[in-house]
């Protein structure tokens, strides 16, 4: 059997359909989530797409981080058990919910910034990034307001200490990121965010190539590995 | 609460027949307000005055364009493709295998001038609502703008205002930006033209339309609350009628909420999907005026409608002003009476508010004569009783007199043959980096940047190709190209060949995607109809565009109307922006604008004269 | 040296989707008894010097130029 | 009914890029002596009945939660 990969929408989510359809080109089947049930239906993965969620107007996450499904999805991450990537308003809701330090600001240049980016993988020990090596660069898309990723200069040591920095921009952070942080993990390694789209970059008819591929390859292989997992207490 | 003694009742108009209603104020002509009052055989309430008055301005009655843009029709080439013809919200286009497109350009000017911001914001969220209406997923946009030289004061207020408000609005929606044009003129100059085109994809058997068939039948308002938004001139009526101070000042400002949009959007389509609408019609310039009349004439004619119950923002609002408010995001649909529950479950699983205001009425043969019968009640009183058809589709049309401007010989004269040509090459390479470097010239990043080209993951062409492209099957690569022309300077110069040009241009950046060009939308943007010089470029621009689309075979399937675009007495160039929409069986085989490095060695060709 | 706070608000009459999704966030959480939310900016502005009435009215023209949108916002100005 | 406003600002150390762009635009505009401008938000929010200590100590939690993050902001929050 393959992997089942939860995508969540919440009212304002736009690249969940993108989502899916990356899980199903990495051969993984891709399961909808929503915001409002407290059910995550047993996925061994689970994807907090891009979007404005809630229509960002607070802060971006702000409001997402409180819906019923974060309730179970919180814990379940927290324990290291489950593997959860957030993309872009994913990212933010993960930093909004405290799974992942920091925050993430407006750009510096204050625009919506949409463009190709390459992006250097920094750590590979994620259940998002083992198919890629570390050091190796990818193409993908970068389109986000609140991209700015700020934490205070203890915590990006730390980050860096633990090798929990993902992965960095090539060529400096186009919205100002400090450390050119593109995107971080939790401890265990199963929680990351991540601030470019690799969703949007798993065919270079649509995309700018099929790099971002490797991150849903990436999971399903980790779930094929590991043991099953318990859907929690309950 | 507004005073019940000074409701205008229509009790009240047949008793007081020499009230003076301030129907000048409202825009309407001497000889219109006698028209109206011809029809209802006595004078029209404020209400009713308010409806007439949206109705009937040039914005939504097309009355003096009307007379051109029948060529548009008349001269149509034959096409199989098309569905639904000029009339409905937007034109339908068959593009294969079961699927059918709908696509649409529309103006929004002046709000954009007033509040950049905004006014381009709810300017892409008017058309996206006109193509959802249509029953189809708003699947992309583009944008084509025109402002004044890039580096005066007004331009650097309004250009960014303009490009966050579009990449606001459509980003939050989830909408691919897929292309359009970035123009400087002086002649733009505090009057920048914000044109947004919209495409969406539907089945064929998934076309719905603006009519409201079977008494009976609920009248459902969904989305947004109604408040003061864009009712500047309701303010006149209800400050003349009811010397109410409270209403003093309203704003002309309308405010987009993106976010409500995308949860309208998804609602829709789910409550189509279900089978759940007869008709619908989204709520445009003229708000609750135009929905319940539209819909209304489309139908059984009868309409009965209780205006208390609309929900609203500002409790304060006179039912005239709820009549002319311009809130976003808001829509109308007819539902069968069993399955109302079912409808509102929906709308309440993607939290939008829905409100039952009323119901599809029978006619007697005798109000079907008149034009039908819409009733409008406020606080019990009867304070609208219309034929729909008379506000709606018998609006005044007009053959404005026009005549070729006196400087025009002046102005072909004025050849750019007499223009020094560079001598040396260092002259040559100056102009030709003044060329490139012009800020219509030079990479548009700036803006484009700005745009989501990503979201949905079917873009297969965006800037900076000739064309956008998005794939509309996963299943067979079957996609849509778009491409938006136009040349204000061109058309200003010879008006019939300029628009012509702009038409073939947006024709060949479809073309060279490797998409047959199938149908025309198109946005006039032009001075004041009552200036003769303006209204001889109008009709000069219509003929043009509808001789070469039927020499090129393609039929124009809808478009929009800007007139009144001018700084004090001086219009605009005239602007006409031609969308041209193609068809690709295969995205795979898709040719892009530049050269591909793998194609070293490869020979280049210049086709054409 | 003073601080001068502007406080810029949407004008009533226009529409706030951010106070609404506010609004709608804290019914979801349970927080009752919450009526209205508008959301507005507040602008901090370290200014050098005293500020007297003529400063005043300069910072005035400021605020309704660069910080306000008089279009749809109202503000106002206070020396902290 | 009470009216209560809650400030949210940046912390200090966080860099507030639209406040410097305002900083900017003053400075091309020609409005002189300004030395800092940082950009907060706002909250308006009315609330039913009575603002007693338990309620206070309620709403300062939902600032907390929910209008400001804690990582990058601070808030003050009065009754008016
Ligand atoms: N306002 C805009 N919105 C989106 N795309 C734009 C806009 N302006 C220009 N573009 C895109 O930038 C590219 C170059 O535009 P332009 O210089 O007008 O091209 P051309 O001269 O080839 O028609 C095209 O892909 C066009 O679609």
């Amino acid at each position: 059997m393959t992997a089942r990969v939860g995508v969540v929408t919440f009212p304002g989510s736009l690249d969940d359909g993108d989502a899916a359809r990356a899980v199903r080109v990495a051969g993984a089947q891709p399961v909808a989530l929503w915001h409002d049930d407290a059910d995550l239906k047993g996925v061994d993965a689970v994807i907090l797409p891009g979007g404005f969620s809630y229509g960002d107007y607070l802060r971006c996450g702000a409001i997402a981080r409180f819906a019923p499904v974060m309730a179970e999805l919180i814990p379940a991450a927290e324990s290291g058990s489950l593997p959860v990537l957030g993309i872009c308003n994913g990212f933010q809701i993960l930093c909004e919910s405290h799974l992942l330090p920091g925050a993430l600001t407006r750009n510096r240049s204050l625009h919506f910034i949409n463009r190709q980016q390459r992006v250097r993988i920094e750590s590979a020990g994620t259940a998002w990034t083992g198919g890629y090596s570390s050091g190796q660069e990818i193409l993908v898309v970068l389109k986000s307001g609140e991209g700015n990723y700020v934490a205070a200069p203890e915590t990006l040591d730390d980050l860096e200490r633990t090798g929990r920095v993902v992965a960095r921009y090539e060529g400096g952070a186009p919205n100002g990121s400090q450390r050119e942080i593109a995107g971080i993990s939790n401890e265990h390694g199963n929680v990351v965010g991540l601030m470019p789209h690799p969703e949007h970059a798993v065919d270079e008819l649509t995309g700018p190539s099929a790099d971002g591929l490797g991150f849903f390859t990436s999971v399903l292989a980790h779930a094929t590995a590991s043991a099953p997992v318990p859907a929690g207490p309950g | 609460m507004p005073d019940a003694p000074h409701l205008d009742t229509v009790a009240t108009a047949e008793t007081t027949p020499d009230t003076p209603l301030p129907y000048a104020e409202l825009g309407m002509a001497d000889d219109e307000y006698t028209r109206v009052r011809e029809i209802l055989g006595r004078r029209p309430t404020s209400a009713e005055l308010a409806i007439y008055s949206v109705m009937w301005s040039e914005h939504c009655s097309y009355k003096s364009s009307k007379v051109h843009l029948r060529q548009f029709g008349e001269k149509a080439p034959q096409s199989d493709a098309l569905l639904v013809g000029i009339g409905e919200n937007a034109g339908v286009v068959d593009v294969g295998d079961g699927y059918a497109v709908t696509f649409k350009i529309e103006s929004h000017n002046h709000p954009s001038y007033v509040e950049p911001h905004q006014g381009a914001a709810t300017g892409v969220g008017g058309i996206v609502r006109d193509i959802l209406t249509m029953g189809a997923r708003p699947v992309a946009v583009l944008d084509a703008l025109r402002f004044g030289p890039a580096d005066a004061p007004d331009t650097r207020r309004v250009l960014p205002g303009v490009v966050s408000g579009i990449s606001f609005y459509g980003n939050c929606l989830g909408l691919p930006n897929i292309g359009g044009e970035l123009g400087f003129d002086a002649g733009y100059a505090a009057n920048p033209l914000v044109n947004a085109l919209c495409v969406g994809v539907m089945r064929h058997e998934d076309v719905k339309l603006a009519q409201a068939p079977g008494p009976g039948n609920k009248v459902v308002l969904f989305g947004a609350t109604t408040g003061p938004d864009g009712i500047g001139g309701a303010s006149v009526l209800a400050s003349a009628s009811f010397d109410d101070e409270s209403h003093a000042k309203r704003p002309s400002v309308q405010v987009g909420d993106p976010f409500l949009e995308k949860l309208l959007i998804e609602c829709s389509l789910e409550l189509f999907r279900e089978g759940l609408v007869v008709g619908i019609q989204d709520l445009g310039a003229a708000g609750v005026s135009c929905s319940t009349t539209e819909l209304a004439a489309g139908g059984t004619g009868g309409m009965r409608i209780d205006l208390d119950r609309v929900p609203l923002r500002d409790s304060r609002l006179t039912p005239e002003e709820i009549l002319m408010s311009e809130s976003q995001e808001r829509m109308m649909a007819i539902v069968e009476p069993d399955r109302l529950d079912a409808f509102m479950a929906t709308c309440a699983r993607w939290n939008i508010l829905a409100t039952e205001i009323g119901e599809v009425t029978d006619i007697t043969a005798e109000e079907e004569k008149r034009g039908g019968r819409l009733v409008m009640s406020w606080h019990g009183e009867t304070i609208v009783d219309l034929p729909p058809r008379t506000a709606s589709d018998e609006g005044p049309v007009y053959h404005r007199p026009y005549s070729r401007p006196a400087d025009q010989d002046a102005l072909r004269e004025n050849d750019p043959l007499r223009l020094r040509r560079p001598e040396t090459d260092d002259e040559l390479r100056d102009q030709v980096l003044r060329v490139l470097s012009a800020p219509g010239v030079c990479d548009p990043r700036w803006v484009t940047e700005q745009y989501d080209h990503y979201v949905r993951g079917n873009t297969v062409l965006a800037t900076p190709d000739d064309g956008g492209m998005v794939r509309i099957s996963e299943d067979t690569g079957r996609g849509v190209a778009l491409a938006t022309d136009g040349n204000g300077r061109y058309t200003r110069l010879d008006p019939y060949t300029g628009t012509q040009a702009g038409y073939a241009e947006a024709f060949r950046n479809v073309a060279a995607t490797g998409a047959r060009p199938l149908a025309v939308t198109n946005c006039l943007n032009f001075g004041s109809p009552e200036d003769p010089g303006v209204m001889w470029q109008f009709a000069e621009s219509t003929r043009g565009l509808a001789d070469a689309c039927e020499v090129l075979g393609t039929p124009v399937t809808g478009g929009n109307v800007s007139f009144y675009n001018q700084t004090g007495e001086t219009a605009i160039h005239p602007t006409p922006v031609i969308g041209v929409l193609g068809v690709i069986d295969d995205v795979t085989t898709r040719l892009r604008s530049s050269f591909s490095p793998d194609l070293d060695g490869a020979k280049i060709y210049l086709l054409g004269e | 040296m003073a601080r001068v706070v502007v406080d810029v608000m949407l004008k009533p009459e226009i529409l706030d989707p951010q106070g609404q999704a506010i609004l709608g966030a804290c019914d979801r959480l349970g927080f009752e008894g919450i009526s209205d939310v508008r959301q507005g900016k507040r602008f901090e502005m370290e200014v050098d010097g005293e500020v007297d009435d003529a400063r005043l009215e300069e910072l005035r023209q400021l605020a309704a130029t660069v910080l306000a949108n008089p279009v749809i916002e109202d503000f106002e100005l206070r020396v902290e």
